[in-house]
């Protein structure tokens, strides 16, 4: 059996290692042959091409994740076409049925945004900073999207780098000029979840900014367990690299195929649970 | 030409020249190394704006903004560092800027038989056996190279040819090219301006000679109205020769 | 006079063999590395990399790639660089999004108005560039950010916050000019060739391949029309001697300047045909098109032969440079090795590439 | 022989104010660049930042970027690009932190022996580039991708699957060299300064400002260093030889390989220092560190008035393109400006600093 | 030196050249243009490795893997494209590779202040007043540029002197300086290779004259066994001269 992954996000991407490591367990766990591909950078044309390039090995099944239907569209369909059995992860789910996808594992960056968002806004957020290490790539601006919409409140994005010393700066310069700003959501935890907590005890502002991150590091999740930030944001990405390939094996094998979507998050993880995960989080399974 | 002066940021290199050309003359122009001879051919073949003085053609003032205009004026010039590219074949070299095409249109192409034909031609002409003519430019010989650019600026020449120490690095054969040169596009009645450091070479084929030292004239003579031995001393700037002169017999 | 005989043969010339003179040309290196990097791919990558549909799947962005690197190297070649090809994509590719979807314009308006805003920028960037002196690295990397911020914000304003502008392919539906940029060339010839067994089927029974996808079209045409220009005519030749030696070229009456400022609307112009092109292939643009591809173009225009310093290069080089660089970056999926060993096998790649190429060359010109 | 007077008055020389001799030196644009830029935010940007705090905040960045630029800028002037800095930091990072977490290694043993991991490295780069001939754009660009890849790949396996490393400060504890790397200097100066009331203080009594990061006073002490190397020592007078002809120093008697070859080891060293210090500093490593900060060295040491073609430049003209960069990325987020135009504000930024660089000494030396 | 040959791939510059130089001696290198004088002296100098043959230094056979350890060995040179970095200063043009420091350890610096003065007298011994030594060597006058090779070649010679067409661009004062100066190495025992196009300058100051032709050695006479119209008929080459040489009066 050959299993072919094709995701958007770099395997030097602390999120996307993640799904990788699930997808080798799964491997592992079942036998077949399983390779994961991604573009060096968030590059949906050349996405596109890489699915087109798995689909002329014809493996036993394909999993992609969707970030952008319009361009992925045709090489999906594609693959459909060709009998390859494909089942969409991460992001895409409200257009993976469309596109002849067997089910989608995973959930909307969009939805987890807005769950955050609804979250900050309760412990009583009003005027936020969205830190965006990446701005552009559309699945991270999304999770600002979906911030913005269910905060409520004032949300300004804050466009920085992967160096944690220019994230901490700038969230340093941001919290400076602007004393309003009570809630901080970054968009991962290493690259910028440790440097904004760092950011918010330099300026002395501790205890009153909440600082919330999507995914999970050792680092953060600590921060989260002392106290210095409010939760994590957990989509359980193992999962949504491990299911398909196990799904699409069971499927080659024996034909069983679950019957509707798995939804693997978000799941907030906040000081409670955060100890717990820390050890899993180094070991790259959370 | 009146009155050019030309500064290079706090540095004078020109303080107030004149000179004329006149058609079918040869003016030599001399001077100690420094002087502003390089300085002075460049502002005139519009390589250097000056930063004062004007330039008349045929009465008319003239303001170059590019070399390209000069050439248009029908002024061809060989630079003293010879405004060849390196990496650039030989033909590629001489018709620079200038290439024959063939052809209409969008086939409008450049004609390389007739390029090369014509670059090995003048290069024979001047006593020079290239090996071919896409050996690149870099790789020529310092005399070798100096022969491009002079052929290539005979070729094109039209009203007036510039050549700034043309003969340095050349073999005695390419000298006397050279000088032959210079005596047959004179007689065609084109004016020539001719910069060296060898007295005889200038005494040779001048009509009349101008001496700059320091920036400024120290004046223009005719063919005749002064010996080879006058130009020598006042091309020395005026400034005792050095003591050894006398012992190396009269020599240079 | 001396005599004016015909060409004499030389003493000094050793017999020399139409390879070594073929060896001699700048791009030859790069025909040497190609080769090396298939006969590598051949032994160790899967076989399907080298059906029809493979060689397909890496020549597309080896295309797109290489539209990009005859234009850097063109520019290269002429003594400049720019930085803002990249960027210009993105930005393009908005121009040319909101065009048909925001303003509904057909493509025999779109496309041309949005050429023509991408020369403009080209003229701005080549008088910035001429008019100070300015390095155009620094100049261009100007540009590279702005031209990108200006591609998120422009983003946001045509579709009212988000960074992903979709719906190209609805609105442009059939438009009689829609084949010229996008799909695939040559259909009705592939499907009768799948028919005869001549070309892979899939189960369905459609062809593997359906046809050339447009951009190999669009890359070889250049390609060639670039070389000639180079190597044929008097364009070429001051574009030589403007990367050569600036001075002396406008000594000798070259127009620089002129050349100059058109090299760089040539590249903006590349930029905006990739943007075309793969705009509406995917239908779709966002605010990270064309992400460093500025470094990818000046590096296959680099594998080819071109020197940074000007005045060298050549556009068949960037051709397969611009292959090379698309058969390393997709070959890896077609073998065993691990996605995280990417970097370092492309890396790896580059250097024997370019090692072997080099290895080559003073082997057959008996440099020392 | 002729009389060997004292020197003569010279009559063709215009009298030139101490000010335009100083205008001319190549790091003074860059002065005047960083002029503008503080005046332009101490217009438009909140005042915070410009106290105490508010610089320490944007100079840390500038300064780390600022070792690595120094390190670019000198290789530069010597005529050799290394864009494997960058990729450097991340590998240099990796290896440390393994050193210290995985190993347990004291300081004392862990840096130098990372510094001479990186240097063997530096060794290599440059061999390869000078023993091929081919360009160092390229060779190095293969170990940006290699040492990436390779950083990957490295922390996967000391951490069993994660892309980052940690632990990094409990495993140091309070070694007894951890100071020289990491944290503050002069604490105890600024908290007396603060009891004083010379520094802001928080309401909880500690000083705003703690101290001096350490990477600045390594940033200004290294600025210092080369820019005595430069000037003031043989060495220096070899790397402008270097890059200005390699062929004519070589003539000379410059030993053009060594000097290279030290150079790149140089690079590879800046690049490791600011590993161990960001390391330390954040307690971890992970695959992205240092990520473009090859691109942006270069920018700093361009704006600092680098030649991309070599022999001409200076380590202080860096020193001030670092700060100008560090303080353009950061200015934004002082001002009221929507922060989706951070990045046409830092393309414009960057085009007006120097072409105000470039106007400043245009006007000053009088060149047309 | 025995057999040298060099070849650049398919070219042959240098097919068997055997030439020797001895102590207080000045050996005349002479050729046309192209015949291989300046890369038969690049070999001797190590920037060449020959492609066959070998150089022996009192008897011991050498082998120069650069130009440092040429120098090193006592050989300086001036080359006929100067070895000048245009870029930089006059004084740090003619220190490079060998400047004077001062201060011990990690204070050992450069001697900024003698380096300089060196320079100033340096070519004012040459009879060039230069402006300053920091200014860029880029900006001077073809003439200063050569004058200061030529001057630092002399002040580091030791051994062997080579001199590649040192006074092409050189102004009368200036030449007669250069000449003197030779003379003057050479009477303190330093063995001069002089290259030169000029048969004057040749008979000036020569001891022994080799001419070279299409890489390949004519013969070598002493001084006084050969004139200079002798000299000058074997340096064309034996090629028919120019017609015109005639009518200008045997002036080059
Ligand atoms: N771009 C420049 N910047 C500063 N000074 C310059 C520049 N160009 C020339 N000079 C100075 O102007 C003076 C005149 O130089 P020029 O080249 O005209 O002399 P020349 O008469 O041609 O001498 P030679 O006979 O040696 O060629 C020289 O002293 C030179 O140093
Ligand atoms: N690197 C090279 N590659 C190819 N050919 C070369 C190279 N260097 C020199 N040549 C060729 O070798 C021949 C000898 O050149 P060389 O420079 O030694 O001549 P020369 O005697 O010094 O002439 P001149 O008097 O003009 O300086 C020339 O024909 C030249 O074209
Ligand atoms: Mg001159
Ligand atoms: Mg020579």
């Amino acid at each position: 059996q050959q299993i072919i992954v094709v995701s958007h996000g770099q395997a030097n991407d602390p999120f996307w290692s993640v799904v990788k490591n699930g997808v080798e367990q799964a491997a592992k766990d079942t036998g077949a042959k399983v390779d994961y591909r991604a573009p060096e950078t968030f590059d949906m044309v050349k996405m596109g091409q890489l699915i087109d390039a798995a689909v002329n090995q014809q493996p036993d099944g394909l999993v992609v994740s969707i970030p952008d239907a319009d361009a992925l569209g045709p090489s999906i369909e594609r693959a459909v076409q060709a009998g390859i059995p494909v089942i969409s992860m991460n992001s895409g789910s409200d257009v993976s049925a469309k596109l002849g996808a067997v089910l989608h594992v995973g959930q909307d960056e969009f939805t987890a945004g807005k769950k955050a968002g609804e979250k900050l806004k309760e412990m009583g957020g009003k005027n936020a900073l969205c830190v965006n290490q990446e701005v552009g790539n559309v699945s991270l601006d999304q999770r600002c999207a979906g911030f913005e919409e269910g905060f409520g409140g004032k949300v300004e994005v804050l466009p920085t780098s992967n160096d944690p010393t220019e994230v901490k700066s700038k969230v340093q310069a941001a919290l400076e000029s602007n004393q309003d700003v009570d809630t901080i959501l970054g968009l991962g935890a290493a690259t910028v979840g440790e440097p904004a907590v760092a950011a918010v005890e330099a300026v002395g502002r501790g205890g009153k900014v909440n600082v919330g991150s999507f995914d999970l590091s050792a680092g953060f999740l600590k921060d989260v367990a002392d106290g210095k930030a409010a939760f994590a944001i957990d989509q359980q990405q193992f999962l949504q690299g491990y299911l398909p390939v196990v799904f699409l094996a069971l499927d080659a094998k024996y034909g069983l195929v679950p019957g509707g979507n798995v939804p693997s998050g978000p799941n907030l993880i906040t000081k409670e649970k955060a100890s717990q995960v820390i050890d899993l989080s180094a070991k790259g399974i959370r | 030409m009146r009155d050019i002066e030309k500064h290079f940021g706090n540095i004078i290199a020109l303080a107030g020249v004149s000179f004329d050309i006149r058609p079918g003359e040869c003016h030599c122009l001399l001077g100690d190394n420094g002087a502003g001879k390089s300085t002075f051919i460049k502002t005139m073949s519009g390589v250097h704006k000056p930063t004062k003085g004007e330039i008349l053609l045929e009465g008319r003032p003239l303001s170059f903004s590019s070399p390209r205009d000069a050439m248009e004026a029908g002024i061809a010039t060989v630079y003293q560092d010879l405004a060849m590219i390196p990496l650039m074949s030989v033909t590629r070299n001489f018709f620079m800027g200038r290439e024959p095409t063939r052809g209409k249109w969008l086939f409008k192409r450049m004609d390389i038989e007739r390029a090369n034909a014509v670059t090995m031609d003048e290069m024979r002409r001047m006593g020079i056996n290239l090996r071919g003519p896409d050996q690149a430019v870099g790789t020529l010989s310092g005399g070798e190279r100096q022969t491009v650019a002079i052929a290539r600026a005979v070729y094109f020449g039209a009203k007036v040819l510039i050549l700034d120490e043309p003969t340095s690095a050349l073999g005695v054969r390419q000298t006397s090219n050279v000088l032959a040169t210079i005596d047959r596009v004179r007689k065609q009645g084109v004016g020539v301006v001719f910069i060296t450091h060898n007295v005889r070479h200038a005494m040779a084929v001048g009509d009349r000679f101008t001496v700059l030292n320091r920036g400024k004239t120290l004046g223009t003579a005719r063919r005749g109205a002064i010996t080879g031995n006058e130009l020598q001393d006042l091309m020395a700037g005026g400034q005792e020769m050095a003591s050894l002169e006398g012992s190396l017999g009269g020599t240079v | 006079m001396a005599d004016v005989s015909p060409i004499i043969e030389d003493e000094r010339l050793k017999r020399e063999g139409f390879a070594t003179k073929l060896m001699k040309r700048p791009e030859l290196g790069a025909v040497a590395g190609f080769v090396a990097i298939t006969l590598f791919f051949l032994v160790t990558a899967s076989g399907t990399m080298f059906t029809l549909s493979g060689i397909m799947n890496f020549m597309t962005p080896a295309a797109q790639l290489g539209i990009l690197a005859i234009g850097a190297a063109l520019l290269m070649i002429g003594g400049e660089f720019d930085l803002s090809i990249g960027s210009m994509v993105a930005f393009s590719g908005l121009v040319f999004g909101a065009f048909v979807v925001t303003f509904g314009m057909p493509l025999v308006v779109a496309i041309p108005a949005t050429f023509a805003i991408a020369a403009a920028i080209g003229v701005l960037n080549g008088s910035i560039v001429l008019r100070t002196g300015l390095p155009s690295f620094i100049v261009t990397l100007a540009f590279l950010f702005i031209l990108r911020g200006a591609s998120l914000v422009g983003l946001k304003v045509a579709t009212g916050g988000s960074t992903q502008l979709r719906g190209v392919r609805d609105a442009i539906g059939d438009d009689w000019l829609a084949p010229l940029f996008s799909g695939d060339a040559f259909t009705g010839l592939f499907s009768w060739l799948a028919e005869q067994g001549v070309i892979d089927r899939f189960p369905s029974g459609l062809p593997k391949v359906p046809g050339i996808p447009v951009e190999i079209l669009w890359f070889v045409a250049f390609a060639l029309v670039a070389t000639y220009v180079l190597l044929r005519t008097p364009q070429g030749n001051w574009i030589f001697a403007s990367g050569g030696d600036e001075n002396a070229a406008s000594n000798s009456g070259v127009p620089v300047r002129r050349v100059k400022i058109s090299l760089f609307v040539l590249t903006a112009c590349c930029a905006t045909l990739v943007a075309v092109i793969t705009v509406i292939d995917a239908g779709s643009t966002d605010a990270r098109r064309g992400f460093m591809k500025e470094f990818e173009a000046i590096i296959a225009a680099v594998i080819g032969g071109c020197l940074l310093t000007g005045g060298y290069g050549s556009a068949i080089g960037a051709f397969f440079g611009a292959i090379i660089f698309g058969m390393v970056t997709l070959g890896l999926t077609y073998t065993d090795i691990d996605q995280d060993w990417f970097q370092v096998f492309l890396g790896a790649m580059l250097l024997a590439a370019v090692l072997f190429n080099n290895f080559i060359r003073k082997r057959v010109t008996g440099e020392r």
